[in-house]
């Protein structure tokens, strides 16, 4: 009965994704386009609603092509790979205080540890390309991403001494609690999940690994038709984990004031998150790669573990 | 013990983004490091040179405008000028004023150009389309004297081929002032940008020699800090009426010559606000100038230049005493300016080579002419 | 002032060849420009003013790296900047001009390099100004000429298996390879 | 048949083939594209055991660091004119199995002698869960844990010294 039930979950999280990846694109489209004196998509449907979906349909059914020196196996399987742990990731994502597929103890752990398998992806697709420019981006896109794992880690981990808890239902109820989000209490460590979050998403400012100025398109510059499209499914879902990961962590996930259901407001909270992804890409240019380095190991990882340290002197001393 | 790492040779183009067109670029890259760098040009060559020897001399102005297509007008008027120099010829008071206001509306629009897929290039994407709006503003100026929005053949040889339609001036004048406060927005919201900075500052350094031995001119130069301006150093048409500057930077990188170019910007607006209230009534072209196919200049050679946005953009025009040319040499800053690459990119990284191959400027119709 | 920059070029270069190879054309008599042929070419002008400014005309033998370098190190004449290299075929010679500028004294020189059409030759001037670099190999390219001492002679527009030199005055347009017939 | 048996059937079919795959394999890229998903078999098997935390560690560390740092390594190396001789020598051979049987000898009398739970009595594991392994490591073991903190933290700058010299 677990099983059937965990299956019929999985097949609606995975449908609701599609879903929210299709309008994301579209919001983001959207915001973009407005913060640059245009409308964006306005063809399809009203206000550009269907556009998204006739851009999926396309690639759907565009050729599927192989480059011929590419390694064929690997380049099959890369963009479910990238693909599949970015969906992993939302077992044990709480969507409301019932709503909800494992609770799993270790939850923090298990997102950042899968989450981070994306990479694998990337890798593999940049590899078994045979092509220098997916070469180069999927070395920067990687050397990146392990880069800002760390800052990201570290980052969440003040909450977890906090919280006392791995669980992510746990840090929920224990932001209920307090009466406090961790935005307010953890506010270096939002700064820091913010911006290593950018990068380990391969966002804009820190979209070295898909610098299409520079690098075409980076590690999927040799796939189209549905496999672009997988990886651009894969990237957005990661896009949409992460943000739910930092509803939950920094901004209370399902709570507040009740004349909006608990999903209606973690929804909403994503949503704020994507918001200002897509407005930074509107706003700021693309970072150099040695800065993005630096910026990493000096900045936002000792700044990380300074807030490591005061967290745990604080909890400590407070006694909490 | 050294680790053996595989270098591997990068075609940057002639279909890459950020090449502006068909240019390729040969990369050896260790890693991401530029150990040696060979462009290569010539896909877009339509042999100008050659097509100019078999046409009467003003049918030739139409292809000045594809050459550096961005800024047409100063590759019309320098081509006229050095048509007009060899026949001494005087041109008629109005005209020299059209032609400049024509060549710095055009500058400015090439430089808005510039500064938006610059900043593309390097990865902002908003700024874009924002220097295309305003960069219409100028457009739609020169529409609506020349007919044309790009390739204006407006210029002719003794003078220009309209005159401002009613009220131009007028109109001229209060777009002036909308770019002047959007040129001072943009120049508020990305010049002090920390990301931007961090990506220019520094990077792509040409010294004061290596501008002189290259033979590198206009804001390129500008920004090493040699105060060579053609308007200025040997002024032609009326530029010696202005009361303008020469903005330059000692840094010599990549964020100078942006700096460079937006000052650039600002006097081309003050250029063109005085030439406005200067114009005087009268004709746009000299009585001989009409009789196309009797433009005859006397057998001589001469080279004549003028200050594109690009740099240095020369004409040398040989005379056999025919209705044809003998001989047009263009002398496209583009092409000049790009050799430099070979040797400024070494030791750099890919990331760089975006960002320094994008603030040289070049226009590939130029490049290959 | 263009006049005195002429003399000081023509002294300057006279001197670093050691022989008086520019000449100002004196002025010209009824009886001369009736002369024969031959001794019309004996008093050739090798040195005039052209639209106000300083030109030399010099036969590519003469035109050597230590010369350009001269102009370009010369503290009187400090021609530090390339503008422009033009190959012309005249049907009887070719030409390449150099037109030179001094940044700081704010002067031009034309320098004319003449050489035979059969195996155009002209020393490249690469080593003194880069700038040389991709107008000569345009030139070459274009016109044929070749410039010992360049670092890196190959056509530059066209490909590399074109035949012929477009710009020269008897290239014959194939129309039918061009697609254009 | 439990859900249970037929995850761990799978996840242990997986693991082996993987395992054997990467022996078997051609090209070295499909060999540590297997060797990954061997390591996510054995994480997954881990987790059906009940010890989450070790199966997450499984993942971030071989399946995350360690096959990304094989791939690295993969990429900036010529690894193309590396090749494994067909034919191994022949004391090689001999070698190699006698190796791989002792250590086959110690793992089985390992399993056999452990204290298995028995068939219809599940016990539940404390070990191996987050909380457990946190009192160990920073109780039992601490000292331990500093001394490899120690080394591991002279190790990087080790590396990050050598790899600067190189750079010059």
């Amino acid at each position: 009965m677990d099983l059937l039930f965990m299956a019929i979950y999985a097949v609606a999280v995975l449908g609701g994704l599609l879903g929210a990846v299709t309008y994301a694109i579209l919001f983001e489209r959207k915001v973009i386009g407005y913060m640059q004196i245009r409308t964006g998509p306005n063809r399809y449907g009203p206000w550009g609603m269907f556009q998204t979906i006739a851009d999926v349909m396309k690639l759907l059914m565009k050729e599927d092509i192989i480059p011929a020196q590419a390694d064929r196996k690997i380049f099959v399987l890369a963009p479910v790979v990238a693909f599949a742990p970015a969906f992993m990731v939302f077992a044990v994502i709480s969507w409301s205080e019932n709503l909800y597929a494992a609770d799993l103890n270790i939850g923090v752990l298990y997102f950042l540890g899968v989450s981070s398998m994306t990479m694998l992806g990337v890798l593999m697709g940049g590899w078994s390309s045979n092509n220098k420019y997916s070469l180069l981006g999927a070395i920067r896109g990687v050397s990146q991403m392990i880069s800002y794992e760390l800052p990201l880690v570290l980052s969440v981990l003040g909450i977890v001494i906090l919280v006392g808890s791995l669980n992510l239902r746990d840090i929920v109820f224990f932001q209920q609690d307090v009466g406090l989000w961790f935005i307010i209490l953890q506010f270096p460590a939002f700064i820091i999940y913010m911006i290593s979050a950018i990068a380990e998403l391969n966002r804009s400012p820190f979209d070295l690994p898909e610098a299409e100025s520079e690098l075409v398109s980076g590690y999927h510059t040799e796939y189209s038709g549905f496999r672009y499209a997988f990886y651009m499914l894969a990237e957005y879902t990661y896009a949409i984990a992460i943000a739910a990961f930092a509803t939950t962590l920094f901004f209370g996930g399902w709570l507040g004031p009740a004349f909006l259901p608990g999903i209606v407001w973690f929804l909403l909270k994503m949503c704020l998150f994507m918001f200002v992804w897509f407005w930074l890409r509107a706003t700021l240019p693309r970072a150099r790669v040695e800065n993005l380095m630096q910026f990493c190991w000096k900045v936002l990882i000792p700044l990380a573990l300074l807030n490591i340290v005061v967290t745990a002197i604080i909890k400590v001393w407070m006694g909490w | 013990m050294a680790i053996k790492t595989e270098t591997m040779t990068l075609n940057m183009g002639p279909q890459h983004p950020s090449t502006h067109g068909v240019f390729r670029l040969v990369v050896d890259v260790d890693g991401e490091t530029i150990k040696r760098v060979e462009p290569v040009m010539g896909y877009l060559h339509r042999g100008s040179e050659k097509l100019a020897e078999r046409f009467v001399y003003t049918q030739f102005i139409p292809y000045t405008d594809r050459l550096d297509y961005m800024n047409a007008m100063t590759n019309n008027y320098v081509y006229c000028a050095a048509v007009e120099k060899l026949l001494e010829w005087e041109i008629p008071e109005r005209a020299e004023y059209l032609r400049v206001i024509t060549m710095e509306l055009n500058r400015i629009a090439s430089h808005l150009v510039w500064w938006g897929t610059y900043l593309l290039d390097i990865g902002a994407l908003s700024p874009f389309l924002y220097a295309f709006r305003d960069r219409d503003h100028c457009l739609d100026l020169l529409n609506e004297i020349s007919g044309a929005r790009m390739t204006f053949n407006y210029m002719r040889i003794g003078g220009v081929k309209w005159d401002s339609p009613d009220g131009w001036i007028d109109r001229v004048k209060e777009k002036v002032k909308v770019l002047r406060e959007n040129i001072n927005e943009y120049d508020t919201l990305v010049t002090g940008n920390e990301i931007f900075q961090s990506r220019t500052i520094g990077v792509g350094k040409l010294t004061k020699e290596q501008i002189l031995d290259w033979g590198i001119s206009g804001p390129l130069a500008r920004a090493s800090g040699l105060k060579m301006d053609i308007r200025k150093d040997e002024p032609y048409s009326i530029y010696d009426r202005f009361d303008f500057d020469i903005p330059t930077q000692e840094e010599g990188d990549v964020y100078a010559r942006y700096k460079v170019r937006i000052a650039e910007l600002y006097e081309s607006l003050k250029i063109i606000e005085q030439a406005c209230e200067q114009i005087p009534e009268g004709d746009i072209i000299t009585k001989k100038g009409k009789r196309i196919m009797m433009i005859k200049p006397p057998a001589g050679e001469a080279y004549t230049r003028a200050e594109a946005s690009k740099g240095e953009i020369g004409v040398y025009a040989i005379s056999n005493g025919k209705n044809k040319p003998y001989r047009i040499k263009l002398r496209r800053p583009s092409f000049v300016n790009v050799a430099i690459l070979q040797e400024l990119l070494i030791g750099k990284n890919i990331q760089d080579l975006v960002a320094i191959f994008g603030s040289l400027d070049i226009v590939l119709g130029e490049v290959d002419a | 002032m263009s006049q005195e920059t002429l003399d000081l070029i023509i002294s300057k270069v006279n001197n670093a060849l050691d022989e008086e190879v520019l000449v100002v054309k004196p002025p010209e008599t009824d009886e001369e420009a009736e002369g024969e042929k031959e001794e019309k070419e004996e008093i050739e002008e090798t040195a005039k003013l052209n639209f106000g400014k300083p030109m030399i005309i010099l036969d590519s033998e003469k035109w050597s790296m230590d010369l350009a370098k001269m102009l370009r190190d010369d503290p009187q004449l400090h021609f530090d900047f390339l503008q422009c290299v033009t190959g012309v075929d005249y049907d009887e010679h070719m030409e390449v001009v150099y037109n030179l500028y001094s940044t700081e004294k704010k002067h031009y020189l034309y320098v004319k390099v003449k050489t035979p059409r059969e195996t155009p030759s002209v020393v490249s001037v690469t080593p003194v100004w880069r700038a040389a670099d991709y107008m000569e190999r345009e030139i070459f390219d274009l016109l044929g000429i070749e410039f010992p001492g360049h670092w890196n002679l190959k056509r530059i527009l066209l490909q590399d298996e074109w035949e012929g030199h477009p710009l020269r005055k008897d290239y014959i347009t194939d129309k039918k390879a061009l697609g254009l017939d | 048949m439990n859900p249970q048996m037929i995850f761990f059937l799978v996840l242990a079919v997986l693991a082996i083939a993987c395992a054997v795959l990467v022996l078997q394999l051609k090209r070295i890229s499909h060999r540590v594209v297997s060797m990954a998903f061997c390591f996510f078999a054995i994480a997954g098997l881990y987790f059906l055991l009940g010890a989450e935390f070790i199966g997450i560690i499984q993942i971030i560390v071989y399946a995350g660091a360690v096959t990304i740092l094989f791939i690295f390594g993969m990429m900036m190396t010529e690894h193309r004119n590396i090749t494994f001789s067909a034919h191994p020598r022949k004391l090689h051979r001999v070698l190699s199995f006698v190796g791989v049987g002792t250590l086959l000898g110690f793992m089985l009398y390992g399993i056999l002698n452990m204290d298995l739970p028995q068939n219809g009595s599940p016990r539940v594991y404390e070990e191996g869960t987050a909380h457990e392994i946190g009192l160990v490591l920073y109780g039992h073991y601490v000292i331990a844990v500093i001394g490899m903190a120690f080394l591991l933290t002279a190790a990087l700058i080790g590396a990050i010294v050598i790899a600067r010299k190189e750079a010059k």
